[in-house]
């Protein structure tokens, strides 16, 4: 939109630590609760691990969660913190950052969280690109109340709720958020640290919305979920490292590789392509039809699932033009005395 | 009305005051004529009171009557309190116009009709069989037929005006003979017209003909044999400008952003009748008034709490049905202890009602509206000027005491108008307050910590502690919280002791004592109101009072808390009578907490109480006491 | 307890009743002990009242104090009404058990501790710095330390299970110490056991030869002396069975489809402690019900009201911050005048405030909680079993009178449970309406039309018509409408009639008259409650009267409209006393309406109340009266 | 999901109308109330034309909106209707359609009902393919609150609510619906009978959720928002008319044509292109990818836009899924007896 945005990186606004930082100084005095062996834990250790590379004052960075287990995320960080109500997360942090461009603001949410109940502000706060970075824990179930089906469970699913198997056909969060304009899009996964690291680092470099899904296990509720991923028989079969700038390739020694086929991409050997028509990853491709397209790639049964950035785009965000335009209506006036003329404007008249 | 003759040409006739309505289509500048002639008349130094009324749909179809459109104005030469119960004259369009509006009319009243538009057609449109000027139908009143669409038509005839542009010339028509008839100056209309379409100058030229032929028609014509003359009323001295609801409301919040130093961040979702707050402060960004268009209702409230937690001054505008969307999360705010404003602009319910018409049924969604106890500060406004000081008073509680409040307004107050004597902005309350910047408890082992659940003993507020502060890195949430840490906590005590705290907050805001007026001192009957009913009670005291009887008016600004003599007053009458446009919600919660038998009287018809009708219900109650 | 002595090996005393209190972790099967228990004792004819008391987390860190759940069941020879004040027997499988619950113990009490998990580190972790069995913080007890993990192991050692296993058994070795302890039979316990696990025979095996060791243990070991035995209660003839409040409330849902003929539409959304109706519910598809799991709250209930405007039983269940979200469907529901029940399974708040405790906190939102006048009726159930039958009752007047109906529970009903008597089918209410199938109003010129708005004059409930009925098609919304024929309508005066219009609807309800108990026929105080209160309340008032005081006792099904014959019962009393977990909710609407100077009584802890406080507090009003 | 499903047809369940109907069959007696000129009469003059063609029992279709000018729609049909709340149609309607299989459901939304407010349960409903025909009145505007921008708005809009201009970036409702795995996704406009007729036909036709985005002009406060592809100046070339089995042309003598362009679609002038290069534009794909990549052509200037079906694939509906479920419960025992059976399970006993 402007010049100034142009220049802007992420981080230009927010303090930065004085002194070195180590993850003990982003662990709380809390303790943690979540069950053991939750994916959670992997997540919030990451994290921890994680943010002193950012170097920014730790008083400047607030985490805002909804409800849920992952939504108890923000107690477990010695930085500032809300924990607020069941899907509003995104609705809250909107306006504290768009009022407050010296934090980085940090949304944590479930996949009830953010695609059930709080569908809408996901969608709105991502079109409208406000500087967040929104994680979202998908376990695929509803963990804190114990187990029902989530808008990411495959359908006939079986869950309290379900006894004869879940009707509704699940969401891909990745082609929903880019149906709704996102600028940045990426997914990991709880068991890949140093995976999950790297798209956390790419996220937090984005100005604007960037959505990450985070594909976390839910052990006593949906345990094994994304095995498929993890399983060294199986991982390098299934999972899709994203590398900008890299062919898109998997399985063992690349024996796999995306194309195009039909009207989006899929995936063929690649022995049998033409090396030129492998698809060379360019996560900032403006057309959101490529991202979408990576999007579509893994089958119901998690097959072909791309990790990494999908998208990152540059787009003026919202704060920023916010921020323009209050500065554009300063004036050096006092406030006192703007206000004494704003109430006597229009017609006026004095009585003696 | 007091009649003096005067010597000259037209005679002019003195008058203490007038109550004129303007009705026409909703195309045809109804509203923008009102409000000129609202501005000349405040100009003139009368003293004023507006209720514009305008039909639910953008457009309804011409000439129909859920079309119409009408813009009532009371103005006199001393303080009045409503824009009239029954207009004195009425300015009638069309057939439509006249039929909506006759019925409001007191016998003798004058109607002006625009007599062009009365055809055949458009008369059967809204069921005239006969012409009503040819039947006894408008017997009991002075009847002008102006023929003020051709008139406004010939006398643009030298203009290069396109014949549609003439023909919406008329209202300005009309305006200029009202003008003449009540001798307002039209100085101020053709300059605000000339201001107005400076960009179309052939369209400002039409209209400024328009209005000065209107006048020459009322000097010449003989169909109006006087003139009339209003006094300048006797106002306190000061400089007064003419103000509706919604515009004092949000220039109060406005002004709270100043005298608190606090950015305003506005979330809103635009609803009738309180998306005006919302087009009005997003013009104010030079204040540091941020307005976010939220989604939703919730994410409008969600993105106040963000903010406000943030350190700005976080306020959600609405009306009622988003009030009901924002509960939860009024109720999130409850729990945070963060200052949050959430204004609501009644309209009546229940659903979506009739969504421009005015109500005050919401003081009950107000107290009581949130799952679990969840007490908040409601503040009401009692005219459209108090908007502002209401306003004023709404964030002084939430920044002060950290605490959602309500301010309660309606669809009278949001629209009508009122002369409002500008206030020095210095005299305005000083709202600043600190934010924590420091640890403010030493744990027994003598470490210095910071607490965000730690009171302030007198206001019983936990500290701001905002991001971005050093050291003071602290988690908050809708669980329940420990007093004083602010970690979570199931301890059953403390969940007791917390749901008596964040009661004892609300009731240890410190609100004025309520006034009572009872100019005889020995009234038995008090007049007790919340919120816009404040004029036709005034009005309805003050006439029982001119008519010899005594009767005492007290009113409330605070619903919660409520003042601390409030008891003691309601016991000091032997009767208390309480007026409401809604099923008698305040009545319960005085019964409720006072044990007094007070008198509810209700109306709910979507449109305030004439002051006649209090008049005979206090005299009523006034008499059997 | 009375104590009679039995010439056995092992003496058998005799006792009344007894309250008995399974803690452990989380991971520690304390429900499933706590079911099974009470399934033995409910087989042998005792009266019963359970409580269980689980965390908030899944499943918090094992050996932490968050991360005990326990369940107690009071069972006794005679008729109970509540899970008992305080533990006769806890029974505590780690040191954060013994360290959570021993506070509740009174003096004498018994205390079963598993001794093998009291090591160093288990204890520090929750703050023993000694051992307790070593210093005299037991010293009032009767402790009896038993290794139950290791025994459990030995015992198994014959059988090929995991060691994992094995340890994970030492709760059903608890069990059968317990019901030999307190002569339960544990055969079904035994057949459960192999239902549960059919699939996995190993597991199956262990878990009964676990029992069967604890019971041995009972037998053989000298650490305990005597058994007990409390004889069954002379409850009426009839069959009965344990049930707790979500279920019965789901069961009541079921027969009101069956009884009205209609088919259940649930939308939900799941919320603790509601989540289980949902559950429940979703299992009943043959007869009819579908289940639908929404997106949140709002579309939850607005699938409710398609449903129900499809000619459904449309229900929604929920706990507090979900009826917030609610609110403004809720009152679509009024204005529309269509059935639906609104399930509140209440527990402590403001916000999420205590997810799984219990509270009363909610009858304001349902009473008063939309904006506009946006009347509901209100219904609550006292009790487990009487879930079913407030359900029910909400299904009645949903049906019968169009209107939305809120039921109150909450999570001290919702997952407590007593025994229940089954009703016959056939004594259940008969629920079944018309549907609209033809014109019901005949014009001034003799057409026959159909009237959507046009009241039943008792009921002054409009024509249910379905969609697909033909000839009766129309269109309703939530504009105000004209009375008779739903046409939307800006008239004021029809505003005014149909706000007054569905007032009256709600008090029209028709609802049995208010029952009080007063044994004595002499009492001057009356003890009134509403919700889960009755337990504690009965029981404080019987122990009162046998200790020769005369107390009242009534209870609200009705919060809304209210029985008419309240006021009168109110006035026949010199003192009412209304004990309530909140602060005070049903108070402040009695004082409103029946101008009653009743007392108070709160307390908020998430908690329900013990009749022993209750005792006291009624024993003071008396005292005073 | 079955064969059941797969056989029948979106009208299978709904009776049909006895005799003849015509279009004034379907005027309700109430006095339609939009502004003179605005674009929602054509709509409801083309809906009341096009009902009687579907042939079903009028007192068997239903239509459900929420609030805003358009949502006034259903007022003035003589079928049942609903005139509910600010953005839950969807959710009513949702109960309504899965609750009475032999009703033919309609819910009308403007852009604010439909995705500001309402967007969550928009894209619920789509994903979970309900039943109904989403008819969005897409003005770009709010109309009913007299004029603020909405999710359509073009950025930098002057409103009564953005006097600077508004910030955010607005969804593109087919890209939304898609990404929310919309099955069935069309474009028409107000101003074009016979396409709107066309669209409604297939919407109606197809069984699930149908999203048709309807252009429509609100005179009153976005005059002229489609004036582009509606002036006869502009209008070839600015709209793509899709037609299913039909390479993809625009233009005066189909000028232009659609062509793959990196990731996605874009349009290239025909003369330069390889005939067999042109999209045969293909509604079935089951690769959202194509149907996004459509989604995508028009520029911010409305240039490009694709008007007609866009996607329609067959999903099992979720309303006979759950049908089906309560069928294979069902059983033939009277309910009285099953009730019967219902308490007394579990462990009972008899006090005699
Ligand atoms: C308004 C409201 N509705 C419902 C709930 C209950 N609730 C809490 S968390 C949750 C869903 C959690 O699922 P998810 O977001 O996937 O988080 P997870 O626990 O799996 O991490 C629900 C339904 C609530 N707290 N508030
Ligand atoms: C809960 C609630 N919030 C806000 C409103 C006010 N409102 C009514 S319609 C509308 C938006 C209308 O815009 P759109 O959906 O685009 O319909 P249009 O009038 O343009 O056809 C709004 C904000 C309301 N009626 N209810
Ligand atoms: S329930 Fe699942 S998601 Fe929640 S804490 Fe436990 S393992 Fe983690
Ligand atoms: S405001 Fe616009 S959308 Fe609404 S009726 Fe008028 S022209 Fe149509
Ligand atoms: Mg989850
Ligand atoms: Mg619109």
């Amino acid at each position: 939109m402007s010049e100034t945005v142009a220049a802007r990186t992420a981080f230009d606004l927010i303090p930065k630590a004085t002194g070195p930082q180590a993850a003990k100084d982003f662990k709380s005095d809390q303790e943690v609760r979540w069950c053991p062996g939750c994916g959670d834990y992997a997540i919030l250790a990451a994290m921890q691990g994680f943010l002193p590379e950012l170097g920014l004052a730790r008083e400047n960075i607030c985490f805002v969660s909804g409800i849920g287990c992952s939504s108890r995320f923000p107690y477990y960080l010695n930085t500032y913190g809300m924990h607020s109500i069941h899907g509003r997360a995104p609705a809250i942090a909107t306006g504290l950052a768009a009022s407050r461009p010296d934090l980085s603001v940090w949304v944590v949410t479930g996949d009830g969280d953010a695609l059930s109940i709080g569908g809408n502000h996901l969608i709105h706060a991502l079109r409208r690109n406000v500087n967040l970075k929104i994680l979202l824990f998908n376990n695929r179930i509803y963990g804190l109340t114990k187990g029902q089906y989530s808008p990411t469970s495959e359908v006939g699913k079986l869950t309290k709720s379900t006894p004869m198997g879940s009707v509704d056909y699940p969401f891909n969060p990745l082609s929903l958020a880019i149906g709704a304009e996102a600028s940045f899009v990426a997914r990991t996964i709880d068991s890949d640290r140093k995976h999950l690291t790297s798209v956390l680092r790419a996220a937090a470099e984005h100005e604007g919305s960037a959505f990450v899904e985070i594909y976390q296990n839910c052990n006593i509720f949906n345990d094994g979920a994304f095995d498929v991923l993890k399983d060294p028989e199986s991982r390098d079969e299934a999972l899709i490292r994203l590398e900008h700038g890299s062919p898109i390739t998997l399985g063992k020694d690349g024996q796999w590789a995306v194309v195009r086929t039909g009207w989006g991409l899929g995936v063929a050997e690649t022995a049998s392509v033409d090396p030129a028509d492998i698809v060379v990853h360019d996560e900032t491709v403006e057309d959101a039809s490529y991202a979408f397209a990576l999007s579509r790639l893994p089958g119901l049964d998690l097959r072909n699932t791309p990790i990494g950035v999908l998208r990152n785009v540059k787009r003026p965000t919202y704060d920023s033009i916010v921020r323009e335009q209050l500065e554009t209506a300063a004036t050096s006036a006092p406030k006192e005395e703007e206000l004494a003329r704003l109430l006597n404007s229009g017609d006026t008249w004095t009585i003696l | 009305m007091s009649d003096v003759s005067s010597p000259e040409a037209k005679p002019i006739r003195q008058l203490d005051h007038v109550v004129i309505r303007f009705a026409g289509d909703s195309g045809d500048g109804m509203q923008l004529t009102g409000d000129r002639f609202t501005s000349e008349t405040a100009q003139l130094g009368n003293d004023l009171s507006t209720l514009p009324n305008f039909p639910a749909e953008i457009r309804a179809p011409a000439g129909t009557l859920p079309g119409v459109s009408s813009f009532q104005l009371h103005f006199a030469d001393h303080d009045i309190l409503t824009p009239g119960d029954a207009p004195d004259v009425l300015v009638a369009m069309n057939p439509a116009a006249l039929k909506a509006n006759v019925g409001d009319l007191p016998g003798g009243a004058t109607v002006i009709v625009n007599v062009d538009e009365f055809n055949k057609r458009a008369m059967a449109k809204v069921g005239y069989a006969t012409s009503p000027f040819e039947d006894d139908s408008l017997s009991g009143f002075t009847v002008h037929q102006v023929p003020l669409t051709s008139m406004t038509v010939e006398s643009l005839a030298e203009y290069e005006v396109p014949k549609r542009d003439a023909v919406r010339a008329k209202n300005m028509f009309a305006l200029g003979l009202i003008s003449w008839l009540y001798s307002r100056p039209v100085e101020s209309t053709i300059a605000f017209i000339e201001r107005k379409f400076a960009a179309r100058p052939e369209i400002a030229t039409a209209n400024v003909a328009a209005i000065k032929a209107g006048w020459a028609y009322g000097e010449t014509t003989e169909g109006f044999a006087v003139r009339y003359e209003v006094k300048p009323a006797t106002l306190p001295a000061g400089n007064y400008r003419n103000i509706t609801g919604n515009t004092a409301l949000a220039y109060g919040i406005v002004a709270a952003g100043v005298r608190s130093e606090l950015p305003v961040f506005l979330g809103a979702y635009p609803i009738t009748p309180a998306s005006d707050i919302l087009h009005e402060l997003s013009r104010h960004k030079k204040f540091g008034v941020t307005t976010f268009q939220a989604e939703d209702e919730i994410a409008a409230v969600g993105a106040a709490i963000g903010a406000s937690y943030g350190g700005a001054l976080g306020v959600t505008s609405t009306s009622g049905p988003g009030v009901a969307l924002k509960s939860e999360a009024i109720s999130l705010a409850v729990a945070l202890e963060l200052p949050l404003v959430v204004v609501d602009v009644q309209r009546a319910g229940p659903s979506t009602g009739l969504p421009t018409k005015t109500e005050q049924a919401d003081l009950n969604i107000a107290l009581f509206g949130r799952h679990g106890e969840a007490p908040v500060a409601v503040v009401a406004a009692s005219s459209p000027s108090d908007c502002f000081h209401a306003a004023l008073e709404a964030c002084r509680i939430a920044v002060q005491y950290r605490t959602p409040v309500i301010l309660l307004s309606d669809g009278y107050l949001a629209n009508g108008s009122e002369p409002w004597k500008l206030p020095e902005i210095d005299e305005l309350p000083d709202l600043r307050v600190a934010f924590a910047d420091g640890p403010n408890h030493t744990l027994d082992n003598g470490e210095e910590v910071f607490w965000p659940y730690k009171r302030d003993p007198q206001t019983l507020a936990r500290p701001w502690a905002v991001p971005g502060t050093a050291g003071l890195e602290h988690r908050i949430g809708g669980l329940e919280k420990r007093d004083g840490t602010g970690d979570i906590s199931y301890d059953p005590a403390n969940h007791d002791l917390m749901v008596r705290t964040r009661a004892a907050r609300i009731e240890a805001i410190e609100v004025p004592d309520l006034e009572v007026e009872d100019p005889t001192g020995d009234a038995r009957v008090l007049a007790l109101g919340w919120g816009s009913t404040y004029g036709p009670i005034g009005a309805a005291c003050r006439k029982l009072r001119a008519a010899g009887q005594s009767i005492a008016q007290a009113h409330l600004r605070h619903l919660s808390p409520m003042p601390a003599n409030l008891g003691k007053v309601l016991a000091s009458y032997d009767k208390v009578i309480v007026p409401e446009m809604n099923l008698g919600q305040l009545s319960t919660v005085l019964r409720a907490r006072f044990l007094v038998d007070v008198i509810g009287y209700q109306q709910v018809r979507g449109l305030p109480f004439t002051s006649t009708e209090l008049e005979s219900v206090f005299e009523e109650v006034v008499k059997n006491v």
